[in-house]
């Protein structure tokens, strides 16, 4: 990956993924997409269940299972395409470059290791040569960057024994744990209680202008969209069907999909009286 | 503790409920005398002999009576052996539990490594392979396999005894015989359980830290698919003993087993409730150890 | 993941290698650092010794070990002779008094002296606690009276033609008398002391009995340093033990596996006739179709006694129409190794007797004899005879024996364990058989105190004519022992089936 | 109503067989199938007398063996019975013990286990439960032998005592499984219509149930056949004359060196029969799950 | 709103479940799941009940719905207090009030097609002939935008959102007075869940049937209700009309809620001017 590279972090070209079935013909679940994530910007990929907006984002981590392949397409990771990387140097990108953090906070962390030790392994793989101290003031450091009061005492607990929220706070630590560049984001709050969700956002977007981390935030939620993209992808049926910034989506959809979303969006505000309207 | 006391508490009333079938069946199956006296004895002596051992009272009297001595230790008197029948039992106890633990620890050894494979290489032929052989494994009879061991390993290419309990290369067969059904179906049980465990999500979480794939098995798969097989372990405890009695005959080994089938061939009532007894509390204490081992190994449990 | 194939492989390796490198140590190390080749005489039997106490066993299997430990006043050697064991001498001082001479220089395996106190203790216990298994045996001793050290005389309620073959069967062994009351009987029996030529080293229940030898045995040193009597309760892993080298002796082998032991190197079978006769007991008794003698002739005559010895005991057998064998008192010769078989008139009898649409009859198997049952069973049914039989299991046997439990036939091998006629007395009104006979009781009764040895030899003869003429039994045959013997060794099995392990030599 | 619901479960298992052919578990549908067919039409189908002993022709090989004779295609045994036809005949036996005594185990285990489960927690459930713990504490192959003492070794004492013997699994999987669904909202949702709790345990619990008890019960059929083996290895199986194949088994041990084909087929018949049963199981388990059933997608 | 139009009236409610004892606490720990809830729900009214996972929202649909009794207080509908009803008058107000549930996978009975379903509640109160079922069946699932074709199916063959339709249909078939929905469109797609909000409001509209609406945010709320009740730990923090809710919030929880909510444009943004800068 050079360092001196100069065009979009993550670039995604015509990217195909299909998935075997059992004696019938593939089923395409991503078809020919293309977009783009600059550095320190958000990208938030709207689309409902089954739309292919998560096999997107397992691709680009390599981390398809149960069959799934990408069989065509490019993706230039800081002009690198990781598809032709060996299956070390791909690896070797996870966890360093990009992470990934996910819907359910409940089952993303194993059970049987203490927080500390999984936050610990995301360090030990890319910096094998910090020494155990280092270690374990990074760790305390990352839980108190996701603002995680009493991180001392929280590294040493068992994933059950924290809420929903701190949770996805711990793999939000992890995530950020060796600084990449790349986050992937797949529905991190959807199953979070509002306020939860609301501080999660913050603590994202937070990330995200502190250190210049590229998101990539998956959702089907367009009320998220709203509060946290710089730049929108929609997708539909494996297909991209719109990109645009956030601004111009919200105020001037084009596709009929994104229009009926929109439609379907619970609206709070007050059209009069908003501060902000301008 | 207070759940290792209350495990303890329903233990008890399953030990009563225990201790009436063992009598119900073993009362029923009657009359010890014959076997006792000489091919030509009176009828006399058999009344006399009946009277002095108490086996003219009614059913309930006589199991109160079971309960009484058998609270203060006491099991009955083995009327082949003349000797007190907790004594024989404990005697043989430590011959079958230590080739029953052999069987386990055998069925462990080949059960994990080849269930893990068995499921990283799903549906290929090697998962076909060893999925075909531990239901084979499942569905011989063992002592069909003990015999055959016999004949092969150790009449032809003699590279193990017979039978006999003198040295280690002597728990080799027998052990293997034993655990040759546990050792299939935890082969299944920990592929189906890695195959479940593999699918979770922090196992992408680990592979999105860019942990290498091997670590990610052993770190992330292997101790969370171990809970379920944990369990089958203790339950399949009682089975095993009970195979025991099958394999111990073919290998000549001086345990439980023998002594069981010797009692019921004499009707020796004492040494069959003895055993019946004996491997029931053991059976127990197993599974409170299982569930002990499970509480350990899992945080969501110990830590609540 | 190739770690973890890597891994897998060499643990399943590890199993393999570390289990070869434990195998076979004993039969190594046995060989090496041997002298002569005493060290260690191996027999292995389908079922352990039930006891240590001779006075409280019926199990064949259990004297045949304990005969080694103990002795008694007589014993008798392989043709079924009495000789002297501990006594030297005996004489009848009238019908039932008998005086023996003991050998004064005998010693206990305690270092205790054997005298006539040891005697009198011995054979009253026996006679005198009903609650010993042999006691029935021995009940005719009134009393034993010690004349001095190496004199006792023995006193029978009745006239007793079979005092000797009492003493002489293994249920009269003589125990120290002063230790086994100053330890009690248990103690005793756990740690027992006798007169024989080999002492208790351990009783690993199950596994085996070892024995050590009695260097100061009054007959002279015995031979092997250290005897096992090893358990080995299946047939196939008994024979594969021999094979391997790993026992010497093994006893009651299949038929099905005496030419593998013979072919082998190494190994030879070892046949010789025991008293243990196969018969088919018949039910007498009104309502039942055996109870019409025609039925009962037909069964004898459907059977090919010689068929069966060839076939499934691969000759190991002597057909016999009598339970009293030569070399028993009383035998009557004429009926021995002899059958008969005649299927086409057992097909007439039957129509006769009513049944030419076939009959049905009900057997009881002891299930030591299932495989030569049911070959009769097949062998009935050619003449028209249904036989629904019932396996019983071989210990439960003697159980509903006594329970009169059986069906109208019974299917047993019954021995002889006192070399006398007198085993006809099964056939006894009132006995466990439904049979009745008048003429048979009195003939039996006679023959019980009869002390003129001709004249009783004669009365179990004639009641042995009867008994085949009424056929209230079907001998088939007097089995022979099958015992698998290693070559290094020399040993002739005996008609007792007891092992007398100073009798077995290494061969040359 | 009654014919719609079979025609409707035999269209589920044909479909199933169509859409999930599983083709071990076709093998085990086939395998089992022609197992009973032969069972059942054994008297008509057997070359020679099963019981027909007949000592001057024992220890035939098999026909392709030196010795053999295409007379008795699998040889003869021990008394010179015709092994092929004692196979037939034996499948009969081993089939009727597997079956029914997992019926009678079944029976009261899936009783107790719903009652169990239904009422979770209360004393009925906690009797029930002891009462399982304390035969799971025994190991099943012993309290058969102990039981069988009791009664004479035959064929309805085997099935009686297999069966009375082996209910407390089932109960206790009934109920686990009966716990989890109960917690499951559509039977809450059926409580809030105002259902009978019978009505609840029929309709909503038991069919919910029914496929797990289903595939456990097919294995214990073949724990059935080992247990019978291991009985008549130890001399207390079912009685001469009839034949079982843990009776044939069990009669050729002591020629296993010497004439291996009296212990091979029996053995090899009872490794076939537990794995097409195993394989069927598996495969019931499949075309009982309704998500597994086709036809119509999800649309909106 | 005059008193005889009140359907349900919840009175002073206490449920109060026990946990597992702690090494060194002397007495019974409980969660205090419901704690003194009251509320009023109206005839053809839609109440909203909002609170985080825990607030004890769904204890007061249980309660409700009589899958749980209460420890203390009183449930009266159309006047009568239900815990003390008969067997025969129990069995009556269950048909009247119906609950829509969160889970669409777990509360269907997977064994069982749409027709089955839908048409269960009539079968087990005898409301219905046997040859009347597929008519019935296919005026239900008609009633929630579902067709002929759906009859058959099993519940997997249905998406989600169908899902839920089907529950609904379910709910419907005995026309009840009072439908419950237990976070029912929670678990849904934001496109989806507005059609299934449309669906209820319709219900409401055409057939007068009264809502309790419960759900973890305000969004889904607001569109719907009439009234929004705000839980927060076992209590009803605050009630008032919607509009009151969001115009001029009393609590601070309830304030807590609206903050937390997410804009529904870009504009809206809290942090707008910031990153701007």
């Amino acid at each position: 990956m050079s360092k001196n590279h100069t065009g979009p972090l993550l670039s995604v070209n015509h990217l195909v993924t299909e998935f075997e079935t059992r004696g019938k013909n593939n089923i395409t679940v991503v078809d020919d997409i293309s977009f783009h994530v600059n550095e320190g910007e958000i990208v938030a990929i709207v689309g409902e269940s089954g739309s292919g907006k998560s096999i997107t984002s397992l691709s680009i981590m390599g981390l398809l299972k149960n069959g799934g392949h990408v069989t065509g397409g490019a993706i230039l990771y800081q002009g690198t395409d990781l598809l032709k990387l060996s299956k070390k140097e791909r690896r070797q990108v996870r966890g360093k470059e990009m992470s990934m953090i996910f819907q359910e906070p409940m089952s993303s962390l194993n059970p049987m290791l203490r927080i500390k030790s999984q936050i610990a392994e995301a360090i030990n793989i890319h910096q094998p040569a910090k020494s155990k101290k280092q270690v374990q003031e990074k760790v305390i450091d990352l839980l108190k960057q996701v603002e995680i009061p009493d991180a001392e005492r929280v590294a040493n607990r068992f994933p059950h024994q924290l809420s929903g929220g701190m949770r996805q706070r711990v793999m939000i630590a992890i995530a950020l744990a060796c600084e990449p560049k790349l986050l992937i984001a797949d529905e991190p709050t959807t199953a979070l209680d509002v306020t939860t969700q609301a501080q999660i956002l913050a603590l994202i977007k937070d990330l995200n202008k502190r250190r210049g981390t590229g998101v990539i935030f998956i959702t089907h939620d367009l009320s998220v969209v709203a509060d946290i993209a710089d730049r929108v992808v929609v997708m539909y049926q494996g297909k991209i069907v719109e990109e645009a910034d956030v601004f111009q989506l919200f105020d001037h959809p084009q596709h009929a999909y994104t229009k009926k979303l929109m439609r379907a969006m619970p609206t709070i505000e007050k059209k009069a009286g908003d501060s902000h309207a301008n | 503790m207070s759940y290792l006391k209350r495990s303890l508490l329903q233990v008890i009333p399953s030990l009563l409920l225990l201790t009436v079938i063992i009598f119900a069946l073993v009362y029923v199956a009657g009359d010890p005398v014959s076997s006792m006296l000489p091919e030509n004895a009176t009828s006399e002596d058999r009344e006399i002999l009946a009277e002095s051992l108490g086996l003219n009272e009614p059913f309930y009297v006589q199991y109160f009576q079971y309960l009484r001595s058998m609270v203060t230790g006491d099991f009955g008197t083995s009327y082949q052996y003349q000797r007190p029948a907790l004594e024989l039992v404990l005697e043989r106890l430590p011959a079958t539990l230590t080739l029953s633990l052999m069987a386990m620890l055998i069925a462990i050894i080949i059960s994990i490594p080849l269930g893990i494979l068995a499921a990283l290489k799903r549906n290929t032929f090697v998962d076909f392979l060893v999925s075909g052989i531990s239901i084979v494994g499942k569905a011989m009879p063992n002592f069909w396999i003990g015999i055959m061991l016999i004949l092969f390993l150790a009449v032809q290419i003699q590279i193990f005894p017979v039978s006999g309990a003198d040295t280690p290369a002597h728990f080799v067969l027998p052990a293997f015989t034993l655990g040759v059904a546990l050792a299939a179906e935890m082969t299944r049980l920990v592929r189906a359980s890695v195959l479940e465990v593999i699918e979770e999500e922090y196992v992408q979480t680990a592979r999105s830290k860019g942990q290498k794939e091997s670590i990610v098995i052993s770190k992330h798969v292997f101790l969370n698919s171990l809970i379920p097989v944990v369990t089958i372990v203790g339950l399949q405890f009682p089975q095993l003993i009970g195979g025991a009695i099958v394999v111990e005959t073919v290998f000549a080994w001086p345990g439980i087993g023998r002594l069981l089938l010797t009692a019921i061939e004499t009707s020796d009532m004492a040494i069959i409730q003895t055993i019946v007894f004996v491997i029931a509390i053991f059976t127990i204490v197993v599974n409170l150890l299982t569930d002990l081992v499970y509480r350990v190994l899992d945080p969501r449990i110990k830590y609540n | 993941m190739k770690k973890i194939k890597v891994i897998s492989i060499l643990m399943i390796f590890a199993i393999i290698i570390s289990a070869c490198g434990f195998s076979d140590p004993d039969s190594t190390s046995d060989k090496e650092g041997e002298t002569n080749g005493y060290e260690l005489l191996t027999i292995a039997n389908p079922a352990d010794i039930t006891t240590l106490d001779p006075h409280n066993n019926n199990v064949i299997t259990t004297s045949a070990v304990l005969v080694n430990i103990y002795n008694r006043l007589v014993a008798r050697d392989e043709n079924g002779e009495f000789i002297p064991e501990l006594a030297t001498e005996w004489e009848k001082v009238d019908d039932t008094t008998w005086e023996f001479k003991l050998n004064p220089d005998v010693t206990f395996h305690n270092g205790d002296a054997f005298t006539a106190e040891d005697v009198k203790f011995s054979l009253e216990r026996v006679a005198k606690d009903t609650t010993l298994q042999q006691n029935s045996t021995f009940r005719q001793i009134e009393s034993v009276n010690v004349l001095d050290d190496t004199t006792v005389q023995i006193i029978t309620g009745e006239p007793d033609p079979q005092l000797l073959s009492r003493l002489a069967t293994p249920a009269a062994s003589i125990f120290p008398a002063a230790h086994f009351e100053e330890v009690g009987a248990e103690e005793f029996f756990a740690n027992p002391v006798g007169t024989g030529p080999y002492k208790y080293s351990a009783w690993e229940r199950d596994d085996q009995v070892e024995l050590v030898k009695f260097a100061d045995y009054f007959a002279g040193e015995p031979k092997w340093e250290t005897v096992h009597f090893s358990v080995v309760p299946e047939d196939s892993t008994r024979v594969s033990e021999l094979l391997t080298g790993g026992i010497d002796i093994a006893f009651n082998i299949p038929t099905a596996d005496m030419e593998r032991i013979d072919e082998n190197d190494g190994t030879h079978v070892a046949l010789a006739p025991i008293q243990r006769v196969i018969q088919l007991w018949l039910s007498t008794e009104e309502g039942e179709p055996t109870a019409d003698p025609k039925v009962r002739e037909a069964i004898e005559l459907a059977i090919d006694n010689q068929v069966i010895i060839d076939e499934i005991l691969l000759g190991s057998a002597t057909p016999t129409r009598t339970h009293v064998a030569p070399g028993n008192f009383g035998a009557d010769e004429s009926l021995y190794d002899t059958y008969l078989y005649d299927p086409e008139r057992a097909k007439e009898l039957l129509a006769e007797a009513g049944y030419e649409d076939g009959v049905t009859v009900e057997i009881s198997v002891n299930n030591y004899y299932t495989e030569m049952a049911e070959v009769v069973v097949g062998m009935l049914a050619e003449v028209g005879i249904t036989a629904d039989i019932e396996l019983i299991e071989q210990s439960q046997f003697a159980n509903r024996l006594f329970g009169e439990d059986l069906d109208e036939g019974v299917f047993v091998g019954w021995g002889n364990d006192m070399f006398d006629g007198s085993v006809l007395e099964l056939f006894k009104s009132d006995n466990v058989t439904s049979y009745s006979n008048p003429e048979v009781d009195a003939l039996l009764e006679e023959a019980a105190y009869n002390m003129d040895e001709e004249e009783r030899a004669d009365q179990y003869k004639q009641v042995q004519q009867i008994l085949a003429e009424d056929r209230a039994v079907v001998y088939l045959f007097q089995l022979e022992g099958r015992y698998g013997v290693n070559d290094r060794i020399n040993y002739a099995p005996r008609l007792d089936e007891l092992y007398y392990v100073d009798e077995i030599t290494l061969s040359e | 109503m009654v014919q719609n619901k079979i025609l409707q479960s035999f269209r589920t298992v044909r479909s199933g067989i169509i859409q999930n052919s599983s083709p071990l578990g076709l093998i085990g549908l086939i395998t089992v199938s022609v197992i009973i067919i032969l069972a059942i039409l054994a008297p008509w189908i057997v070359p020679h007398d099963p019981f027909k002993i007949d000592a001057t022709n024992r220890l035939i090989p098999p026909f392709w063996v030196v010795d053999g004779s295409m007379n008795h295609i699998l040889g003869t045994d021990h008394l010179g019975r015709d092994i092929l036809s004692r196979l037939i005949y034996g499948g009969r036996v081993s089939l009727l013990v597997g079956f029914l005594s997992v019926l009678i185990a079944g029976v009261i285990g899936l009783f107790l286990g719903l009652i169990s489960g239904y009422f979770g927690g209360t004393w009925i459930d906690q009797f029930i439960m002891r009462f399982v713990d304390a035969m799971l504490a025994i190991p099943t192959l012993l309290l058969v032998l102990v039981a069988i003492v009791v009664f004479e070794p035959g064929i309805v004492t085997l099935i009686l005592v297999i069966g009375l013997t082996s209910w407390a699994q089932y109960t206790r999987l009934v109920r686990g499984e009966v716990l989890s669904v109960k917690e499951r909202e559509f039977v809450q949702s059926a409580t809030t219509l105002g259902a009978s709790k019978g009505y609840i345990i029929r309709k909503h619990i038991l069919p919910n149930v029914l496929s797990s008890f289903i595939v456990v019960s097919t294995i214990g059929i073949a724990t059935a056949i080992m247990t019978e083996s291991s009985l008549s290895f130890l001399g207390l199986g079912i009685q001469p004359p009839d034949i079982t194949w843990g009776g044939m088994l069990n009669d050729g041990r002591n020629y296993i060196a010497t004439s291996w084909w009296i212990a091979t087929f029996p053995g090899l018949a009872i490794t076939i029969t537990v794995l097409a049963i195993t394989f069927l199981g598996d495969w019931l388990r499949d075309i009982l799950d309704p998500k597994l059933k086709k036809g119509g997608d999800a649309d909106e | 709103m005059p008193t005889n139009d009140v359907l349900l009236e919840v009175k002073d409610l206490v449920k109060h479940f026990p946990v597992a004892k702690h090494r060194n606490q002397q007495e019974k720990a409980v969660v205090k799941a419901v704690d003194s809830v009251s509320f009023n729900v109206h005839k053809g009214e839609i109440l909203g009940i909002v609170g985080e996972s825990g607030s004890g929202k769904s204890t007061v649909a249980k309660l409700v719905m009589q899958l749980l009794e209460p420890d203390e207080g009183q449930i009266l509908f159309h006047g009568n207090d239900i815990f003390k009803e008969s067997r025969k008058e129990r069995i009556e107000t269950k048909k009247q009030v119906q609950m829509v549930f969160q889970d669409p996978y777990s509360s269907l009975n997977p064994r069982m097609t749409a027709k089955e379903i839908v048409t269960e509640a009539l079968i087990i109160h005898k409301k219905i002939a046997k040859k009347e079922v597929d008519n019935k069946a296919l005026e239900l699932l008609e009633e929630v935008g579902l067709g002929k074709q759906h009859l058959n199916r099993y519940p997997h063959q249905f998406s989600g959102g169908q899902r839920q339709r089907l529950s609904i249909a379910r709910a419907l078939s005995l026309k009840p007075d009072l439908i419950v929905c237990d976070e029912a469109v929670s678990a849904l797609d934001v496109s989806i869940q507005a059609q299934i909000l449309d669906l209820l409001k319709q219900l409401q509209k055409t057939y007068g049937i009264a809502f309790i609406f419960i759900a973890h945010g305000l969004p889904a709320v607001k569109q719907i209700s009439d009234r929004i009740a705000i839980m927060y730990k076992g209590k009803i923090v605050e009630m008032a009309s919607s509009d009151e809710i969001f115009d001029a919030p009393k609590h601070t929880y309830t304030k807590k809620l609206i903050d937390a909510i997410p804009p529904s444009h870009p504009k809206y943004r809290k942090d707008r001017m910031v990153r701007e800068d």
